[in-house]
C-alpha cells in the first residue's frame, strides 16, 4: 500500500466532509432521469431509424423524416397517394406561361403563432435552400425560379427554361417565417403544420410535439402528443413495438416485417416505394478497361440471381426493376428485364476475351435493408463465373463520398439507393443519368455516367410542357440509359411501416411518408 | 498410529485446496478444448464451406438438414462460420498476447531492473494507459487505420501490455536483489546480459499463467471490436460480427446471436479457469505475493 | 486443583508435505496461581501446543489427540466449550505486539470490546471506565487520552502493556503468554515481566509461559518443561532444572548462555518497584536478567 | 496529506494532457477527411474547400493543435459536424445518462459482490466455494454485449417485461444496468474474496479470536473493515472505467450515453466530438481517482494520522 508522506493531516471529519461532498456532488448533479413521460392516454410514439438532426429538410432528407418535418412545417404543395401535387399553403398554382407559374397563397394560411404566411417567407426559403452545402433538395431543381411578388399573397415564379415539374419540386421547400429562417437546419421554431415542437433534444434525437391549437387547415389533428424517438438498432425498434413502448416504426427489413406479421396487435403496411436501389457501375474507367464496354457490363449482369435476392434475402419485400427508374414514378417506361444465366455470363465473358477479372464492390452500411448480406451473396454469385469480388464497407457518414467522387481508391460497383420525394421519373433521371461533362470537371457528376445524348433528351423533356411529348422524350432517354447497362441489378423496395392496431389513419404514400394530422388513437 | 485418519485428512485445508485447483484446471481444459480443437481442425472436419449459401434455406433452426447450429441470413452453415470465424478470433488473440507479452516483459524488466528515470517513465505510461478510455481508443485506431487482422491484433496488444509490464517489473524488482545477480555483477557480466540471461528466464515461467489470462482478455476485446464493426473485411466473419449481424433476427432466429456468444464464453471461461487454477497451484503463493506488492499502483483488475 | 492438565497430548499438522507430528504426547499440569514455562528453540512446537490447546489453530490444518483439560473442559473434543472459555476465563498475550491489534480500530475500542465480552452485562459507559482503569493498571500514562489512539501510535513496549490489559479485561483464570517479550528490546522486557509478576501476585492468575529465553524462564517460572522437536526432553521445578540439569540437551541449552560478568548495568525501566524488592528476596539477583538470553537461541521466530 | 494531494493532482493533469494529445495526433495522422463527413455526399468541390477553411482544417498541424488546446481552457472544443452544435454541449447533454447507468450498475455490484465475496472468503476451498468461484469466473468471461443481447432476447422479446432500448421509463434502466453489473459483480466479488481471505490470516485476527470475538463480528468487524482500502480502490477504478461509457452495452441498448455517442462520432469522422468526449472522460476518470485517493485516509488511520509514537 503506498506509504504516504506523514504529516499532520486534517481531522477525520474535515476529510470525510470533503470527499463525501465531492463524490456525491459528481454523482447527483449529473444524474439523468427517464426522458419520456409516457402518459399513454392520447399519445403516439414514432421510432425513426436515423437521428432527426433537423425539423426542416434543407440538408438531409430520409424517408421517415418527411412525415415528422411536414407535421411542423408545410410547403406550397404536397405529394398525395397517387403521386400528384395537392395544394397546401397555395390555393392556386397555375402555369400561366411556359416559363412562369402564378401562385396564390391561401388567405387562411397562418403559422402556429398567428403570423400570416407571406410571399417574403417563400422568397427567403427559396434563397436559403440554395445556400446549404450538399443539400439533397437543391440539385433536383434544374434551376431556381425567381419569386416576383404581385401583392395580396399572389406571386409569379419565373425561370429561364420552362420547369415542368415545379409543383412537384415545391413540395420539398418547407416554409418558415422569413425572420426566423436560417441557411442551416432548424430543429425547433414556428411552422404552419398541425403540430408544434414542445421539446427538442438533439442529443438523444428525441422530440415532443403538441397539437397546434391555431391549425388553419383540415383535418384537425386528434392525437394530443406525438413523441419522436431515435432508435438506430432495428432489433430494438421491433422489440419496442412488441412491448408497446413505441406505436409506429418505419423502414424495417423484410425479416422483421415477417416476424411482426405473426404478432397479434401489430399491423404491417407496405406499398411499392419510389426509391431506386441498384449496383451501379463505376463509369470513370479508362477506355480499354473491360468495364467500359457495355457488353461486358451486360454479361456480368447475367451472373446476378435477382430472384434469390428479391424473394430469398429480402423475402419478397422488394420488386426487381424493369427499367432504369422505379416503375411507380410518373413518366416511367419499361426498358427490359434482368436475366440470370451464369452459363451465358461465362460464355459471353469468354467471347469478349475477359478472364480472371477482379471487381471491388463498395457501399455505405444502412443504404438499404440487408445490404451487407446482399453484398456477401454477390461474392458467391460471381465465383462460378470466374470473377473475384472483394467487398469494402463504409460506415454511415464516413468518407464514401470521397470514393464516389473518384477522389480516393478505385472501385467497380457501388451499392447505392436514390430516393425520390417528388413522384416524378424526371427527378430521378435528372439526378442519375443527366450528368454533364462540365459537372465532371469538379467530380459532381453521378459516378462518371456522362452521355450527352441522354442528358439532352432529359433536359428537353423537363422543358416540354406537353405531357405526351414529354413522356416520349423520357422513354427514349430511359431506353438509351438501359442499353448502357448502368447497373448489375436493381430493385424498388416497398415502403414498409408497422404500427400497433390501436393507432389508425396511417395512409402510407409511396414516398414512404404519411400525414400525421390524419393519425387517430383508438 | 496417527490420529489423522483418511477421512480427516481429506477434509484438510491443503487437500481441499489442491482438489479445487485440480477441478478448475480440468473443467477449464475441457471447455477450452471443446472450442479450440474443432476450430484448429476446421479444414479437416467434414464441414460445409462457410461461404456456401442457400438463400431459400436461410434462418433454418439448428439441426435442420444436417446444419448442426442451423443457418444464418444467407442460408450459410452457422457451425462452419463459427469454426472459420474462430480461427481468426484465436489468431488475433494469440498474436495480441505474444505482442503484449513481449512488450510487457521487455518494458517491465527494463523498468524493474534499471529503476530510476526509466522506471518513472514506464510507470507513468502504464498509469496514463489505465486512465485512457480503452474501447474508444481502440475503435478510434481501427476506424482510422483500417481493420485488417494485424491492426486489430496490434491494437489489442496495446490495450493489454500494462498488465504483463507491471507484473514483470515487480518480479524483476525482487529477482534483482537476489544474490546470484550480485554474483554475476562481481564476475563482470554486463548489466544488460544479466537481465537477459538470468533475470528474465526466471521470470518467464510465471508469465505463462499471465499469458492465459491475457488471451482470455484479448478474445473478449476482439469480439467487442468486431461487434462494433471493427472486424476484418467482409465476407469474412469473426464471432463478434456474426452476433452483430444476427441482432436483426433475434425474434425469428435466436440461435445466430446465442451460439457464437456461448462459444466465446466457453473458450474464455476455460482459459480463465486454467489460468486461475495454475495461479493457485505451486506457482501461486510467490506469484500472489508479488502481484499484491504491485497493487501500490492503481491496478485495473 | 489444576487449571490445565495435559496427558499424552499430541498435535498433528496436515501440510502439503504430508502429516507432521508437531507435538508428540506431552504431559503438563498448571496449578492456579502458578507459572509453568515451556522453553525450546524455535520450531520445537511450543507455540503450537499452546495455540492448539486454546483452539486457535484452523481445524483444516491441525488435529489434536490425547487427554487435555482446560478448566475442566475437554480441549480435544469439545471445541465449542473451548471457544466459550476464550476471552472469559482464558486470556492470551501474543508475541508481536505490533501486529496483534486491528490497525483501523482504536486501542480503547478493542479494550472495551474485551471488557464487555469478559464481563457480560457491563454497560457501554462502565466498559469505557473499566478500560481506562485497566490501562492505568498496566502503568500506561494518561490513559484517558491514550484510549482514543490507534495501535500504530504506540511503541512495542506500550502495546504489549495494552495487550496485557486486554487479556486481563475478563479477569481470566489462565493467562497464556506466547513469547510475550521476544519482540521487545531488553530494557522494555524487564518492565513487562515485572508487570506480569505483579499482576499474578495481585490476581492469582495462572500463567502458561512460552519462551525461548532462558533468562525469562528462570525469572518467571515455578516449573519448566524443555521442549525439542515436539517432545518434552526434561521437566521439573525451575530451580532444580537450572542448577542441576539431567538431560544432555538441557545442559547444552544452559551452556549457550554467555556469562558476561561485566554486562553494562542496564538502567531499570522505572527503577525498582515493589515487586522488584520481592524478587530480590526471592534470590533472583537483579543482574541475572541483564545477561542477554542465550545468543544461539535468540533469533526469534521469523514472523 | 496536502502534499500528497498536490502530487496526485499534478499527475492527473499530466495524464489528461497526454490522453488528449494522443487522441489529437491519432485523428490527424489517420487517412480520411472530415470535410466530406460535414459537407454531405452531394457537396461540390468548392463547398468542400469552404468547409475546410471554416474549420481550419487547412491550417498546419501545430496551429490546429494550439487552437485546440486553447479551446479546451475556454470550454470550446469545436463544433460537432454531425450535430452542428458545440461539441461540448452535445457531450454534456448525454453525460448524465452514462453517469446514471454507471451508478446503477456499481450500486448493484456493491450490494451483491461484497456479501458474496465475504461468503466465499469464509468458506475457502469448500465445494460450494469452488462452484461460486467458477461462476464468478464465468461472469467475467462472457462478452458484455452478448449478455445484453441475451437479456433483451429473454426479458424483452420472449417475455415483454422490460423495454429493450432507450431510457423512456425507469424500466429502461433495468436491463442495461444488469448487463453492466454482471461483469462488475464477477470481478469485485473475487477481489473482496481475495482481500478478506488474506486479512483473515493476519495475526490480529487470531488475537481477536483469543479474546472470544467470533462469527460475523470477527469476519465483518475486523476482516472486512481491514480490507476496505484495496476493495475501495478496485471500486474506484471500476467506476472510473464505467464513466467512460460502457460503449458496447450502450450501443446494444441504444442508451443515449457518451459510449454510443463516440461510436457514431467515430463512424462519421466527427473529430471535434471525438476529442470532446475523450477530454470529458479523461477528466472524469481522473476526478473519480482523486475521490478514491481522498477516501484512503478515512479508511486507514495510519495514512490519516501519520506516526506520532507514544512511548
Amino acid at each position: 500500500m503506498t506509504r504516504t508522506p506523514t504529516g499532520t493531516g486534517p481531522t477525520r471529519r474535515a476529510v470525510l466532509g470533503g470527499a463525501g461532498l465531492l463524490g456525491l456532488g459528481l454523482a447527483l448533479t449529473a444524474c439523468a432521469g427517464p426522458t419520456g413521460k409516457r402518459d399513454t392516454a392520447n399519445t403516439v410514439t414514432l421510432a425513426l431509424n436515423r437521428s432527426l438532426v433537423s425539423l426542416d429538410n434543407k440538408l438531409n432528407q430520409f424517408d421517415a423524416a418527411v412525415t415528422v418535418q411536414r407535421a411542423v412545417r408545410q410547403a406550397l404543395t404536397a405529394i398525395d397517394e397517387k403521386l400528384q401535387p395537392a395544394l397546401v399553403l397555395a390555393s392556386a398554382f397555375d402555369q400561366t406561361s411556359p416559363t412562369e407559374w402564378t401562385v396564390q397563397i391561401n388567405p387562411k394560411a397562418v403559422y402556429s403563432d398567428g403570423r400570416r404566411v407571406t410571399v417574403e417567407d417563400v422568397k427567403v426559403a427559396m434563397e436559403l435552400y440554395q445556400k446549404v452545402e450538399g443539400s439533397f433538395v437543391a440539385p433536383q431543381f434544374p434551376e431556381f425560379p425567381e419569386v416576383i411578388d404581385q401583392g395580396s399573397g399572389k406571386f409569379i415564379l419565373r425561370s429561364q427554361e420552362p420547369i415542368v415539374a415545379l409543383p412537384w419540386l415545391m413540395s420539398n421547400i418547407l416554409i418558415t417565417p422569413a425572420a426566423d429562417n436560417k441557411a442551416a437546419e432548424l430543429n425547433s421554431g414556428v411552422g404552419s403544420g398541425p403540430y408544434v415542437v414542445a421539446e427538442a433534444d438533439t442529443g438523444t434525437g428525441n422530440y415532443t410535439f403538441k397539437i397546434n391549437e391555431k391549425y388553419w387547415a383540415e383535418p384537425k389533428p386528434t392525437v394530443e402528443t406525438v413523441y419522436v424517438r431515435f432508435m438506430p438498432e432495428e432489433s430494438s425498434r421491433v422489440t419496442s413495438l412488441r412491448t408497446a413502448d413505441v406505436d409506429v416504426i418505419d423502414s424495417i427489413a423484410a425479416d422483421s416485417a415477417t416476424q411482426l406479421q405473426g404478432w397479434r396487435d401489430v399491423v404491417v403496411e407496405s406499398v411499392v416505394g419510389t426509391r431506386f436501389d441498384h449496383f451501379f457501375f463505376n463509369f470513370r474507367k479508362p477506355k480499354n478497361h473491360p468495364l467500359s464496354d457495355p457488353e461486358v457490363r451486360r454479361a456480368l449482369s447475367y451472373a446476378v440471381d435477382g430472384n434469390a435476392i428479391a424473394n430469398g434475402i429480402m423475402s419478397g419485400s422488394v420488386t426487381p426493376a424493369t427499367g432504369v427508374v422505379p416503375q411507380t414514378l410518373i413518366g416511367w417506361a419499361e426498358t427490359g428485364k434482368f436475366e440470370f444465366d451464369p452459363g451465358k455470363a461465362r460464355s459471353e465473358l469468354e467471347r469478349l476475351g475477359v478472364s480472371n477479372l477482379d471487381l471491388t464492390f463498395i457501399w455505405e452500411s444502412g443504404e438499404f435493408p440487408q445490404d451487407a448480406a446482399t453484398m456477401e451473396a454477390m461474392v458467391e454469385f460471381f465465383k462460378p463465373v470466374g470473377v473475384n469480388v472483394k467487398l469494402k464497407q463504409f460506415e454511415p457518414g464516413g468518407d464514401i463520398s470521397k470514393w464516389r467522387r473518384g477522389e480516393a481508391g478505385d472501385w467497380d460497383v457501388l451499392g447505392n439507393g436514390y430516393g425520390n420525394q417528388t413522384g416524378l421519373a424526371l427527378t430521378t433521371l435528372q439526378g442519375m443519368y443527366a450528368s454533364t461533362a462540365e459537372q465532371a470537371k469538379t467530380h459532381d457528376d453521378y459516378h462518371g455516367f456522362i452521355f450527352p445524348d441522354i442528358a439532352s433528351l432529359v433536359r428537353r423533356a423537363s422543358a416540354e410542357s406537353d405531357e405526351a411529348k414529354r413522356n416520349g422524350l423520357m422513354a427514349q432517354a430511359q431506353k438509351k440509359a438501359w442499353d448502357q447497362t448502368p447497373s448489375l441489378w436493381a430493385f424498388v423496395p416497398n415502403a414498409v411501416l408497422a404500427h400497433r392496431t390501436s393507432v389508425q389513419g396511417l395512409s402510407l404514400t409511396p414516398i414512404n411518408s404519411y400525414d400525421l394530422a390524419k393519425v387517430t388513437r383508438a | 498410529m496417527s490420529a489423522v485418519t483418511d477421512s480427516v485428512f481429506k477434509k484438510s485445508a491443503v487437500v481441499r485446496a489442491a482438489r479445487a485447483t485440480r477441478v478448475k484446471i480440468i473443467v477449464g481444459a475441457v471447455l477450452t478444448l471443446i472450442v479450440v480443437v474443432p476450430i484448429v481442425l476446421a479444414r479437416v472436419l467434414p464441414v460445409p464451406d462457410p461461404n456456401a449459401q442457400d438463400v431459400f434455406l436461410r434462418l433454418a433452426a439448428p439441426g435442420t438438414e444436417g446444419h448442426l447450429f442451423g443457418t444464418d441470413q444467407l442460408g450459410r452453415d452457422l457451425f462452419s462460420r463459427i469454426l472459420y470465424g474462430g480461427q481468426v478470433s484465436l489468431l488475433i488473440g494469440v498474436m495480441a498476447v505474444l505482442v503484449s507479452g513481449v512488450l510487457g516483459v521487455v518494458l517491465g524488466s527494463l523498468a524493474g531492473y534499471y529503476g530510476g528515470k526509466v522506471d518513472a517513465v514506464i510507470s507513468r505510461l502504464i498509469e496514463a494507459q489505465l486512465s485512457l478510455p480503452l474501447l474508444m481508443m481502440l475503435l478510434l485506431v481501427v476506424a482510422l487505420f483500417g481493420s485488417s487482422i494485424p491492426v486489430i491484433a496490434f491494437v489489442i496488444a496495446i490495450a493489454n501490455w500494462p498488465e504483463p509490464a507491471r507484473l514483470t517489473r515487480a518480479m524483476v524488482l525482487v529477482e534483482r536483489e537476489k544474490p546470484y545477480v550480485a554474483a554475476a555483477v562481481v564476475l563482470g557480466v554486463k548489466r544488460f546480459a544479466i537481465l537477459l540471461k538470468h533475470v528474465i528466464p526466471n521470470v518467464i515461467s510465471q508469465a505463462v499463467v499471465l499469458a492465459l489470462l491475457l488471451l482470455a482478455q484479448a478474445v473478449l476485446l476482439e469480439s467487442a471490436l468486431s461487434f462494433l464493426g471493427a472486424g476484418p473485411q467482409r465476407p469474412f466473419a469473426t464471432w463478434g460480427r456474426i452476433i452483430s449481424d444476427g441482432q436483426d433476427f433475434i425474434g425469428s432466429a435466436w440461435w445466430i446471436v446465442t451460439i457464437p456468444g456461448l462459444v466465446i464464453a466457453f473458450l474464455v471461461i476455460g482459459v480463465n479457469l486454467i489460468g486461475d487454477g495454475l495461479q493457485q497451484g505451486s506457482v501461486g503463493a510467490a506469484f500472489r505475493r508479488l502481484a499484491r506488492s504491485v497493487t501500490a499502483m492503481p491496478g485495473r483488475k | 486443583m489444576s487449571v490445565i492438565d495435559l496427558n499424552d497430548y499430541s498435535v498433528e499438522l496436515m501440510t502439503a508435505a504430508g502429516v507432521l507430528k508437531a507435538v508428540d504426547s506431552v504431559a503438563l499440569t498448571l496449578e492456579a496461581g502458578k507459572t509453568v514455562t515451556i522453553i525450546g528453540e524455535s520450531g520445537s512446537g511450543k507455540s503450537t501446543t499452546a495455540m492448539s490447546l486454546l483452539g486457535l489453530l484452523d481445524h483444516g490444518l491441525a488435529v489434536s489427540s490425547g487427554k487435555a483439560s482446560l478448566l475442566g473442559v475437554d480441549a480435544v473434543k469439545d471445541r465449542r466449550g473451548v471457544d466459550a472459555l476464550r476471552g472469559r476465563r482464558v486470556g492470551l498475550i501474543p508475541q508481536d505486539p505490533m501486529t496483534a491489534l486491528s490497525p483501523v480500530h482504536t486501542v480503547g475500542a478493542q479494550l472495551r470490546q474485551a471488557v464487555r465480552r469478559g464481563r457480560p452485562g457491563t454497560s457501554k459507559a462502565d466498559a469505557a471506565r473499566v478500560a481506562v482503569e485497566l490501562l492505568g493498571s498496566v502503568r500506561i500514562p494518561e490513559p484517558e487520552t491514550q484510549v482514543k489512539k490507534y495501535p500504530h501510535q504506540f511503541s512495542g513496549g506500550m502495546l504489549q502493556r495494552v495487550l496485557i490489559a486486554i487479556a486481563l479485561a475478563a479477569e481470566p483464570e489462565i493467562l497464556v503468554a506466547d513469547e510475550p517479550t521476544s519482540a521487545l528490546d531488553v530494557t522494555v522486557q524487564a518492565s513487562v515481566l515485572d508487570l506480569l509478576l505483579e499482576l499474578q501476585e495481585r490476581t492469582g492468575v495462572a500463567i502458561l509461559l512460552i519462551t525461548h529465553d532462558l533468562g525469562v524462564a528462570r525469572l518467571m517460572s515455578d516449573t519448566i518443561h524443555v521442549m525439542r522437536r515436539g517432545r518434552f526432553v526434561e521437566s521439573g521445578p525451575a530451580d532444580r532444572l537450572v542448577n542441576d540439569p539431567q538431560e544432555e540437551y538441557t545442559r547444552k541449552l544452559l551452556a549457550a548462555v554467555p556469562s558476561m560478568t561485566d554486562a553494562p548495568a542496564v538502567a531499570g525501566a522505572k527503577g525498582p518497584t515493589a515487586s522488584g524488592r520481592r524478587r530480590a528476596d526471592a534470590g533472583h539477583a537483579e543482574s541475572d536478567t541483564d545477561s542477554a538470553a542465550p545468543a544461539a537461541a535468540n533469533e526469534g521466530e521469523a514472523r | 496529506m496536502f502534499r500528497y494531494l498536490a502530487l496526485r493532482i499534478a499527475q492527473a493533469i499530466l495524464t489528461i494532457f497526454v490522453t488528449v494529445t494522443i487522441v489529437f495526433l491519432l485523428i490527424r495522422l489517420a487517412p480520411g477527411d472530415p470535410a466530406y463527413a460535414y459537407a454531405g455526399p452531394l457537396a461540390t468541390a468548392e463547398q468542400l474547400d469552404a468547409v475546410r477553411r471554416q474549420f481550419g482544417l487547412d491550417q498546419p498541424l501545430i496551429v490546429q493543435y494550439f487552437h485546440f488546446l486553447g479551446g479546451i481552457f475556454q470550454g470550446d472544443t469545436g463544433t460537432s459536424y454531425s450535430f452542428r452544435q458545440p461539441a461540448l454541449s452535445v457531450v454534456m447533454d448525454r453525460l448524465p445518462y452514462t453517469i446514471t447507468l454507471a451508478i446503477a450498475a456499481i450500486v448493484i455490484a456493491i450490494i451483491i459482490s461484497i456479501p458474496l465475496g465475504v461468503w466465499m472468503a469464509r468458506r475457502q476451498n469448500t465445494g460450494r466455494e469452488a462452484t461460486a468461484s467458477i461462476l464468478t469466473i464465468a461472469g467475467q468471461s462472457m462478452p458484455d454485449f452478448w449478455i445484453g443481447i441475451m437479456l433483451v432476447t429473454l426479458f424483452s422479446v420472449l417475455l415483454p417485461w422490460f423495454p429493450s432500448s432507450g431510457f423512456e421509463t425507469w424500466g429502461g434502466l433495468v436491463l442495461p444496468a444488469l448487463t453492466v453489473a454482471i461483469l462488475q459483480v464477477a470481478v469485485l466479488s473475487r477481489i473482496v474474496r481475495r482481500e478478506v481471505a488474506q486479512t483473515l490470516q493476519a495475526p490480529f485476527i487470531t488475537v481477536a479470536r483469543s479474546r472470544g470475538v467470533a462469527g460475523a463480528g470477527l469476519v465483518w468487524g475486523y476482516g472486512v473493515r481491514n480490507s476496505l482500502v484495496p476493495v475501495v480502490t478496485a471500486l474506484g477504478t471500476r467506476f472510473a472505467g464505467l464513466l467512460n461509457g460502457v460503449v458496447v452495452v450502450e450501443v446494444v441498448f441504444g442508451w443515449p450515453g457518451i459510449g454510443s455517442l463516440v461510436v457514431r462520432a467515430l463512424e462519421t469522422r466527427d473529430y471535434p466530438l471525438i476529442q470532446s468526449t475523450v477530454v470529458v472522460t479523461a477528466i472524469l476518470a481522473v476526478l473519480v481517482q482523486l475521490v478514491v485517493d481522498l477516501v484512503y485516509p478515512l479508511l486507514d488511520p495510519r495514512v490519516r494520522l501519520g506516526r506520532k509514537v507514544v512511548s
